[in-house]
């Protein structure tokens, strides 16, 4: 009979994984917290830099299952580690056995809330990326209505030590850039500004999206951080930065502000790295065994990871990153079995 | 009543219904004039930088903000040189750019 | 031979005769026109010129030989040549000798314009002569010679290459009708002659066609539909000519002693100008050569539409097309009538409005210290992006032992030509006054520039008496020649690129590749010399973008491939950096090829 | 404007604060230009609440001003902390109130700097008994004065005999609060609400009846800024600030602003003057300005005490047509008598705003 191997989270890179693990021989068992499998990847509309339709690639993931496992609305009560391998039980009393185990708990989109300055949650015209994304593919809110003036705000929650994450999250300029367009697309007599401390667009393709964005569509880029917003008296918003580039402040009224919020450890993290003995970076991203040559093993035996848990990642990049935990669990048990420590 | 002093003049950039006509006039013209990245090569290669200022890109981006007044006399100075147009990573065609503004774009005496 | 009709009329004339009157008059009109806009100066250099015996020789030379038999056009293609010269010298011919027989049968009818024309429909044979019939056969010849050009005329439509042309222009309405007229002129003279024939004479073309008619009539001469649309194809030609490219028949008449006069070009379409743009014949020649075509969607902006948008005075794309251009100067070199387009487009970018002015009020304060030195190098703004130029120039200076030093560096004043490009010569000549200023007062005897672009302002807008102004092409040429580069040949071939300043801007040819041939092979382009193709990186051109300049580099770059060089060479600083973008050879300036010929000991 | 979004940020940012036995310490700028405010304070406090609240004359200024204006170092302003502490200790308090959002501030930069830095309170405390030969306690509790009423807001409004609403049409006012920058921008966790959406004032006039308004420039400083109003090449900055916040209000048409912090009291009050006769634009209805009031000045109003004993004729703005919307009795022909009923003087009325 295959091996079961245990993967929490049911995101693309859990599902992923098992499919590959199902492929090299195994009988993955995937446990997901949420109600559904797929990941933030439900919430999204269309992915850069291209602009497929999320749902395609969640289709695509979510199908040919077979011979994978997986249990949603998944509470995990306890995870020990014996000699054989990891015992996971969670609160129905339920339990499993696994020789090695994989985190693919992924990440959690900041709480833009928690930049109170910028009035998420208190000022109507105030959104999130995810919000827009739900909007793309509701096509209807009860706030974007015609705006003629549109801000976003890169980097809310990344690149803040005040807000405690100081580091960059990587996937949000692009996004921003294609949320910018997007918006261009749909309302095009709408100005659009964005404000960036950087433009951090790393990808293939990635800069001609900006390009494009500053070309095709007239988005214009302020480099300066939205310092703070108000709304005014007549519902609109007032956003204050300076542009940095003419070392002068500036302040805009606008209709809709989208803040590109940005990427932090999910909250499970931190309760499974203290079950598990993982030390976690001071980001609160887990650490891997070798940050350059293992980055999909933890510390332990047997104890793998993969995707956004260790660290802000693109889809693509988690998906390779899948794959390749999946082949090194396959190898580590292929040594061990050899070695007969199972 | 002379109290000693008075009421200081904002420096802040109100972008609030901007006048935007003459940029987009200008952005048909050349449309390079939305390429711009920011980053100062032309004015850092600028041959009239030597011995007087000259920054384009600061032009350029007043003339986003519409606050345009104490740039453009910068524009001035330019020799057509074509130097910032070798230099620039996005390609923009900056000598014309400079003379669109010129054609578009006035200096209040 | 005798008249047919006493009365020597007939209605069918009158298309024809009022064709012949309204081109008469148009041109008239224009010519006073034209004349009276020229500058009162430029119009007494003209009187004066046409008066001159030896230039009304030369006058005469060039009108049989450009407007009648087209000799740049069988240098050019012998096909092509000969389609034109049959059809205009044949043309003349056959109203030469109508002429002739007008005069020398019924001369008290000399003086109508049609009798020439239609003298196969007023005459008949009364008895065989062998002058007649000489010259029935003349005419006939010549008939056959137009009718070949005719044929070819339409080949050309269908198959360019035959004549060596890829491209030709796209004919506006009025020079198709013109077309189909001029067409269908011959063949029907021909038919029309053939109805005559019997009872007017004719000769091999004429007669077999009479003799074909009298089969099926018996007496064709009394027939005269065929006149009447022989006449009506003139008629029609003759009023589709001033609108047509066909105006440059007459125009070119006006355009010879007025290229010989001098004039020069003072506005983009009057006086000498309009004269050019009466005279172009829309032949096309200048949209092959065109490096912008490069890119076929610049093709409509070539010369030969910019000529027919100055015809129709359509300001904006006047303006577009003229500020498009590469100013490379192509064009002008294989235009067969010599269309002064630089000029043409230098007087409309003049004429361009600004609000802001611009105005360097920092010149008055720069003075340069600058040494004393017997050679003073001006490397020019561009140079300073191509580090590797100024220093091989100063490399082989110091090994030369020659006493030079640089003025500008660090940074000097722009020579002032991207400013006359761009139009604006009022404020070139603050940059002018400034640089000629600062040159006079180093006591240099030799001005060494290496940017061709600078160079040819230096060469035609300064006033540096006493100072020798050398492009270092010609200068290092001249150093090697005295024996002051110890240089060796090596192995590898160089392609050399003639800059369009320096080439067709200042006729520098010879000394670069003189020079070249020291150290190394030379590689030919596949077009050199004057037909050499710009690079693309010109900034005479003020609207190309970079992405549009893109295929024009790539189409110069394969253009100086053309056999296998190891290098590209060139003398300009922006050439140079254009190619380097996307040539798969490495790209080497002038100096930099002759410091690779240095002696080992010497480099050290 | 989501109000749930606010709430849920007051209920994160909410301080604890004793019931009773404070040591109490005063404002210069209050004593001087306000004094009835903070005796009002006193009074509401013992008389009304009967809490215990100790001060003594032996106190002095936290050393703020000069320290802002960089006249004196940390070390010295700290040492001065350290001797009102010392103060406290002695009379056997260990809550610490004081009437100054500036001291409020410096208070709790000196405690945190103490607290990151051990070394530097060491120092202080030597400082101290070598100056003064005293020893201290770091306060248990440290709160500004308005925290103390928006804690007994609620008891204060039980009592109360006006509530902030127009008394012709019922409609609460509009009330614009202001904090002082040093209460809660500086540590935001020290004031209650934070420092984006404070709560503190903003409680107390909900508890009273009236309706905050937040208009954009709500954060602005009031302009005071030590230096750019101390000294005079500056003054028109520290001005052009308060008149930033003024044009960014003045669409809502406030009824009144309440402050916290002396300065921003003194500031908002007296620039509306200044603004007045330079630009001739005033912010009030019919020529009036916009009555600028202390917390305690409003508490007092709200219990019926006399307008006249709360000092409010001491303000550059005149407060009458605000006590006449909310229907309080005053007697107008009081208002600049001295204590003993003997008339002080009639000060001089300007003619670019209207002050009765």
């Amino acid at each position: 009979m295959a091996e079961n191997i245990i993967i929490i989270g049911g995101g693309p890179c859990g599902l992923e994984a098992a499919k590959t693990l199902r492929d090299l021989g195994y009988a993955p068992i995937i446990l997901e917290k949420k109600q559904e499998l797929g990941g933030h990847l439900r919430k999204w509309d269309r992915l850069f830099p291209e602009g497929v339709q999320a749902k395609q690639v969640l289709k695509e993931l979510t199908s040919g299952l077979k011979g994978i496992e997986w249990h949603t609305s998944v509470d995990i009560e306890t995870i020990e580690k014996s000699r054989k391998g990891y015992t996971v039980t969670l609160s129905t009393g339920v339990s499993y056995n696994s020789p090695a185990l994989l985190l693919t708990n992924g990440f959690k989109l900041f709480p833009a809330e928690k930049k109170e300055e910028y009035g998420y949650g208190i000022y109507d015209k105030v959104i999130t990326n995810a919000d827009l994304e739900q909007y793309f593919a509701k096509g209807k809110d009860n706030v974007i209505k015609k705006p003629k003036t549109i801000g976003f705000v890169h980097c809310v929650g990344s690149r803040d030590e005040k807000v405690g994450n100081r580091q960059c999250s990587k996937v949000c300029c692009a996004t921003a850039v294609k949320q910018a367009c997007e918006m261009k697309e749909l309302f095009p007599d709408a100005t659009i500004y964005s404000f960036y401390m950087d433009l951090r667009l790393f990808g293939r393709n990635y800069e001609d999206m900006y390009l494009t964005a500053q070309k095709k569509y007239g988005i214009r880029y302020i480099r300066g951080r939205v310092s703070e917003v108000s709304e005014d008296i007549d519902g609109s918003l007032i956003v204050k930065a300076e542009d940095t580039l003419l070392c002068k402040p500036l302040r805009l009224k606008i209709d809709l502000l989208v803040l590109m919020t940005g990427i932090v450890p999910e909250n499970s993290s931190a309760s499974l790295a203290q079950q598990l003995n993982i030390e976690l970076g001071e980001d609160g991203f887990y650490k891997p065994k070798d940050t350059i040559l293992e980055p999909c093993m933890a510390e332990n035996n047997g104890l793998f990871m993969a995707g956004a848990c260790t660290g802000p990642k693109t889809i693509p990049e988690t998906l390779s990153e899948a794959r390749a935990a999946a082949v090194q669990i396959h190898n580590y048990l292929n040594k061990s079995w050899i070695s007969g420590i199972l | 009543m002379d109290f000693g002093y008075s009421l200081s003049k904002s420096s802040t950039m109100k972008i609030e219904n901007l006048e935007n006509s003459k940029f987009k006039a200008l952005a048909k013209l050349e449309p390079d004039a939305t390429k711009c990245i920011g980053c100062g090569c032309c004015t850092a290669s600028c041959s009239a930088g030597v011995f007087a200022d000259m920054s384009l890109r600061q032009i350029l981006l007043s003339l986003q903000r519409d606050c345009q007044d104490k740039y453009l006399p910068m524009l001035q100075n330019c020799m057509l040189c074509g130097k910032c147009m070798l230099v620039c990573p996005r390609g923009i065609n900056t000598r014309h750019l400079i003379l669109s503004i010129c054609k578009i774009y006035g200096i209040e005496q | 031979m005798r008249e047919r009709f006493l009365v020597g009329f007939d209605p069918f004339v009158l298309p024809f005769l009022c064709g012949m009157v309204f081109v008469l008059a148009y041109c008239l009109f224009y010519l006073v026109r034209i004349l009276a806009q020229l500058s009162a100066e430029d119009r007494k250099k003209f009187f004066k010129s046409l008066l001159l015996p030896s230039n009304a020789l030369k006058n005469i030379r060039d009108m049989f030989l450009d407007c009648l038999i087209h000799v740049k056009l069988w240098k050019r293609n012998p096909n092509l040549g000969y389609m034109h010269s049959s059809i205009a010298f044949g043309w003349f011919m056959l109203i030469v000798i109508g002429h002739i027989e007008t005069f020398m049968y019924v001369p008290g009818k000399a003086g109508l314009f049609y009798y020439p024309i239609f003298f196969r429909y007023f005459m008949e044979v009364d008895n065989q002569e062998l002058k007649g019939s000489l010259l029935f056969f003349l005419m006939d010849f010549f008939l056959l010679i137009v009718l070949s050009g005719i044929l070819l005329a339409m080949i050309k439509r269908i198959w360019r290459r035959f004549f060596g042309m890829r491209r030709t222009t796209r004919l506006s309405i009025t020079d198709h009708i013109g077309l189909y007229s001029l067409w269908a002129i011959f063949p029907l003279r021909w038919i029309a002659e053939g109805f005559t024939a019997g009872v007017a004479g004719g000769s091999f073309m004429t007669i077999p066609i009479n003799m074909l008619l009298k089969n099926f009539m018996s007496n064709p001469e009394n027939f005269n539909i065929a006149w009447w649309l022989y006449s009506i194809a003139l008629g029609t030609f003759m009023f589709a000519l001033p609108f047509s490219r066909y105006m440059h028949i007459p125009a070119e008449i006006l355009l010879i002693p007025m290229k010989r006069a001098g004039l020069k070009v003072y506005h983009p379409r009057k006086g000498f100008a309009l004269a050019q743009i009466y005279t172009c014949p829309s032949c096309g020649v200048c949209i092959d050569a065109c490096p912008m075509s490069a890119n076929k969607q610049n093709c409509k902006d070539t010369t030969v539409y910019l000529v027919r948008q100055l015809k129709r005075n359509n300001a904006r794309r006047m303006n577009a097309m003229s500020n498009k251009c590469l100013m490379c100067g192509k064009c002008q070199e294989v235009c067969q009538i010599g269309l002064q387009s630089y000029d043409i487009r230098m007087n409309i970018r003049e004429r361009a409005r600004y609000n802001i002015q611009l105005k360097h009020n920092y010149l008055a304060s720069y003075n340069p210290d600058i040494k004393q030195a017997k050679v003073l190098y001006y490397a020019g703004c561009m140079s300073s992006l191509t580090p590797v130029i100024g220093r091989s120039i100063k490399k082989l200076l110091s090994i030369a032992k020659v006493d030079y030093t640089q003025m500008d560096e660090g940074g000097g004043i722009c020579c002032g030509r991207p400013l006359i490009l761009a139009g604006k010569k009022a404020e070139a000549q603050a940059m002018i006054a400034k640089n000629t200023e600062i040159i006079k007062a180093s006591g240099a005897s030799i001005l060494l520039v290496s940017c061709a672009i600078c160079y040819r302002v230096f060469k035609n807008e300064y006033k540096l008496s006493g100072i020798r102004v050398m492009h270092y092409t010609e200068y290092f040429n001249e150093l090697i020649k005295k024996g002051k580069l110890p240089i060796t040949k090596g192995n590898v071939r160089y392609a050399y690129h003639d800059p369009c300043d320096l080439g067709r801007g200042c006729g520098i040819y010879d000394e670069p590749r003189e020079a070249l041939s020291f150290v190394g092979g030379l590689a030919h382009a596949e077009k050199e010399r004057a037909m050499s193709v710009c690079c693309g990186g010109s900034i005479g051109s003020l609207t190309l973008n970079h992405e549009d300049r893109k295929p024009i580099v790539e189409a110069s770059i394969s253009n100086m491939l053309y056999s296998n060089p190891d290098y590209i060479v060139t003398a300009c600083p922006l050439c140079q950096k254009t190619f380097s973008m996307y040539s798969p050879v490495e790209v080497l300036d002038f100096a930099q090829a002759l410091c690779n010929g240095l002696q080992e000991k010497d480099v050290n | 404007m989501i109000k749930e979004g606010k709430v849920k940020i007051w209920s994160d940012y909410q301080k604890e604060i004793p019931d009773d036995h404070w040591f109490y310490v005063r404002s210069c700028i209050r004593q001087n230009f306000f004094p009835a405010a903070e005796v009002t304070f006193l009074k509401i406090l013992r008389e009304e609440l009967g809490k215990d609240i100790y001060e003594t004359p032996r106190h002095t200024t936290c050393g703020g001003i000069a320290y802002h204006l960089e006249c004196i170092p940390q070390e010295t302003q700290m040492t001065i902390i350290a001797r009102q502490f010392a103060l406290m200790t002695e009379a056997g308090y260990e809550n610490y109130t004081c009437s100054c959002v500036t001291s409020f501030g410096l208070y709790s930069e000196t405690l945190e700097t103490w607290h990151e830095m051990p070394e530097v309170e060491a120092k202080i405390r030597e400082n101290l008994w070598k100056s003064c030969r005293m020893e201290f306690k770091v306060p248990k509790y440290l709160a500004h004065t308005s925290d103390l009423f928006y804690k007994f807001r609620n008891d204060i409004s039980a009592k109360a005999k006006y509530r902030l609403v127009n008394k012709e049409t019922g409609e609460p006012l509009k009330v614009v609060e202001h904090i002082g920058c040093h209460y809660a921008k500086m540590f935001p966790s020290k004031g209650v609400g934070g420092a984006e959406y404070p709560y503190v004032l903003a409680g107390m006039a909900e508890s009273w009846g009236g309706n905050i308004i937040d208009y954009p420039e709500r954060r602005h400083c009031c302009g005071y800024g030590f230096r750019q109003y101390h000294v005079k090449a500056n003054r028109g900055y520290s001005l052009s600030n308060s008149y930033k916040k003024f044009e960014s209000m003045e669409p809502y048409h406030p009824d009144m602003i309440i402050t916290n912090c002396p300065g921003c009291h003194y500031f908002m009050d007296r620039w509306q003057y200044v603004i007045a006769e330079q630009t001739r634009k005033t912010y009030g209805q019919n020529g009036y300005g916009i009555p600028v009031f202390t917390y305690e000045e409003v508490a007092g109003l709200t219990l019926g005490y006399n307008p006249w004993d709360l000092g409010l004729q001491t303000h550059q703005v005149a407060v009458e047509p605000l006590l006449d919307k909310i229907g309080i009795e005053y007697n107008a022909s009081e208002k600049y008598l001295g204590t003993g009923g003997k008339l002080i003087c009639t000060p001089e009325f300007p003619m670019s705003i209207k002050c009765c």
